[in-house]
């Protein structure tokens, strides 16, 4: 294997799998930082009906926006800690000098990102269904299509964001600074579009929003991908 | 290829893809369905799904429908899709003063909620209006329009 | 009044063609700039105020547009330039794009705010809210929000060259929003009018109006300029060599 | 209610706008004074690039 690596560079997707099943390895060992999440989103959804109080229309009414936010509060804090079990052992040097393009880093820990906020919001999703007294109007496989392009399209900037903000000072302010308003957009498109597949969509407006989530997912993706070397480097 | 003609041409095609995205959202179809505010016709077209949100209604106040309240501090008049007499159109009631320009057959967006008798209670009316500048026609002066108003607005 | 507005329009085009493209007239130039800036926007001032007949719906408060629409105007251009620095800077590494970047985009920030109150306080008196989340009011606030944060990774990160790439990527990310304000009012129902176009308003308006506009470009461009040689200089000042080694005098004790 | 409110009322729904010029005075003098306030900003850090002996 090593060999090889000093032969020829591998591929830029292979490489991308590689590190992306190591991310998801490490993470396996453990568990550790997915049950913090896990935590966190429960507690924040929690948090958002003891603070409205015991309206369950409201709750109901809201529930997709109320979910994403904690999911997005959460998220926070997988993408910061993605960078910073690289920074622990100085592991994102080794990454570099592995004879790959670095955009294979920005797809495996991206992809990684992506896997562990989906993850997340499969978890969240009896929860969420329990406690705000929602029922799924058009389907789980709807359901998750939506869930899973909301969270690539958290992911792409979220990685990029973190990759930045890691090395920065005060990076966990810098990081929901730097994100919050960059997802509004998808933020917006993917709770309108969770709500409707909730609620039922009677205006067919659904693939709209949907259309406009893969518009933006796309749109954060190439740009990330594109500038993402110029992050990393030296 | 040569490592860096390949990073180029990797980083047009992600650009490419990127402005390719943005250039559907902007004249693709998706923008159709995506509403800040209803129109009257899509509003009725919700049926009972309709009573109890909170729902943006936009449209025109229609010609002959407005009804003040004594006080002119609430004011009944039916929003309707267009100028069109025979369009679709809902009873709207609302508990706050409009704004000066208020009239008919301006554009109007209420914020409020339809209740079961059809009609759509509001508190919240914003006037619309559109990019058409024109001065007041021949003779006419901004200081001849008060009706009854005071010496103390006058004088601003 | 058109002609002469015409003709303003064209000197302040030519003048910031030669800026661009002549740089020995740099020293110079944005003096005219500044003088042509500083004729024009009183003026503009006075015939938006005074001048220009009022408006058949709005009366006189549609007055506000003369200084809103250029204000939001000159705000998007300086981002623009903020975005073309930053695309420049990932392309090809130079202090003069990074510089320029972080000048259009705190002159866009500061135009943006402004020119968002001015809407507010136009949108009372004819809308009748001061604010609504409508869908180019609500962009542009992401837009607003998005460039602070490019402000304040700048602040953040102390290593120049880092801080440069960083915020370059930044920069293009985020210009992906300038589009969405741009076209929102057309894309979407919006209680926001979209743009108007020389049909749509009177001509004696439409000339103040674009008198208005030149000035305030006049001003952006003066703005730009000087933010452009702060951030220079000081990029200059932070890559020199720590009391740089060859001239030690006494003064170099710091 | 005021007499405000009354001459204010009694101006409701004839479609236009009458006076207002409170508005228009604070969005010029906003207009005005914010672009005075960022050019006295660039003028106090004209100097903030040169290096620290000429501030000393």
């Amino acid at each position: 294997m090593s060999a090889s690596f000093a032969i020829r560079p591998i591929g830029l997707l292979r490489a991308a799998g590689i590190i992306l099943g190591k991310d998801l390895l490490i993470e396996w060992r453990t568990r550790a930082r997915i049950n913090a999440l896990v935590f966190f989103a429960v507690a924040t959804l929690l948090l958002f009906s003891f603070a409205l109080g015991p309206d369950v229309d409201l709750l109901r009414q809201n529930a997709a926006g109320y979910m994403w936010l904690g999911i997005l509060f959460a998220s926070v804090l997988s993408l910061s800690e993605s960078f910073r079990v690289e920074a622990e052992n100085a592991t994102l040097e080794g990454l570099k000098l592995v004879p790959t393009d670095p955009r294979a880093v920005f797809l495996g820990k991206a992809c990684g990102n992506a896997v562990m906020i989906f993850a997340l919001c499969l978890i969240l999703l009896p929860v969420m269904v329990a406690i705000y007294d929602v029922s799924i109007a058009e389907g789980l496989p709807k359901l998750s299509l939506v869930l899973a392009i909301g969270c690539l399209a958290i992911s792409a900037p979220g990685t990029i964001f973190a990759a930045i903000s890691a090395n920065a000072r005060a990076r966990d302010v810098l990081l929901p600074l730097l994100l919050f308003p960059m997802l509004v957009p998808a933020l917006l498109s993917v709770v309108k579009a969770t709500a409707l597949v909730l609620q039922g969509d009677l205006q067919d407006s659904l693939r709209s929003w949907l259309g406009l989530l893969c518009c933006f997912s796309v749109i954060y993706w190439a740009l990330g991908f594109a500038v993402f070397p110029k992050v990393i480097e030296d | 290829m040569t490592p860096g003609a390949r990073n180029r041409f990797i980083l047009a095609v992600a650009l490419l893809v990127a402005a390719g995205a943005l250039a559907f959202i902007a004249f693709g179809d998706i923008g159709k369905n995506l509403v800040y505010y209803w129109s009257p016709s899509e509003m009725l077209a919700q049926g009972e799904r309709a009573f109890g949100p909170t729902i943006r209604l936009g449209g025109v106040v229609q010609p002959g429908s407005v009804e003040w309240s004594a006080q002119k501090t609430s004011v009944k008049f039916r929003v309707a899709d267009s100028h069109k007499s025979e369009s679709a159109s809902v009873v709207v009631h609302c508990e706050q003063t409009p704004p000066q320009m208020f009239r008919e057959g301006i554009g109007v967006v209420v914020e409020g909620t339809l209740d079961k008798s059809q009609v759509f209670k509001s508190k919240r009316l914003m006037v619309n209006h559109s990019n058409e500048y024109r001065p007041p026609k021949e003779g006419e002066k901004p200081a001849d329009w008060k009706g009854s108003v005071s010496e103390a607005a006058e004088q601003k | 009044m058109l002609y002469v507005t015409i003709a303003l329009f064209a000197l302040a085009v030519g003048l910031f063609a030669l800026h661009l493209f002549w740089a020995k007239a740099r020293g110079w130039v944005w003096k005219a700039v500044a003088v042509l800036g500083g004729a024009m926007l009183p003026a503009g001032a006075y015939f938006g105020l005074s001048w220009a007949p009022s408006e058949q719906d709005m009366g006189e408060v549609y007055r506000i547009i003369f200084v809103h629409v250029p204000m939001v105007w000159a705000a998007l251009l300086a981002l623009v330039v903020n975005f073309v620095a930053s695309a420049a800077y990932l392309f090809k590494r130079s202090w003069t794009s990074d510089s320029l970047g972080e000048a259009g985009a705190e002159v866009g920030v500061v135009f943006g705010v402004v020119g968002l109150l001015l809407g507010s306080i136009w949108g009372r008196p004819t809308w009748g809210v001061w604010w609504d989340w409508d869908p180019r009011l609500t962009t542009t606030a992401i837009m607003l929000v998005l460039y602070t944060g490019y402000l304040a990774l700048r602040k953040f990160v102390d290593d120049p060259e880092k801080r440069a790439t960083w915020s370059a990527v930044v920069g293009v990310i985020a210009a992906v929003d300038l589009p969405i304000v741009w076209f929102s009012v057309r894309w979407w129902k919006s209680i926001h009018q979209v743009q108007s176009n020389p049909k749509t308003i009177d001509r004696s308006m439409f000339v103040v109006l674009v008198f208005n506009v030149v000035a305030f470009m006049c001003a952006l461009f003066v703005y730009l300029w000087h933010r452009f040689l702060i951030a220079k200089a000081a990029r200059a000042r932070e890559v020199a060599l720590p009391s740089a080694l060859p001239p030690a005098g006494p003064q170099e004790a710091a | 209610m005021s007499f405000l409110t009354h001459a204010m009322l009694a101006q409701v729904g004839q479609g236009r706008i009458e006076g207002g010029w409170e508005y228009i005075w604070a969005a010029y003098g906003l207009t005005w004074l914010s672009l005075a306030l960022y050019g006295v900003s660039l003028w106090l850090r004209r100097r903030s690039g040169e290096p620290p002996k000429e501030l000393s």
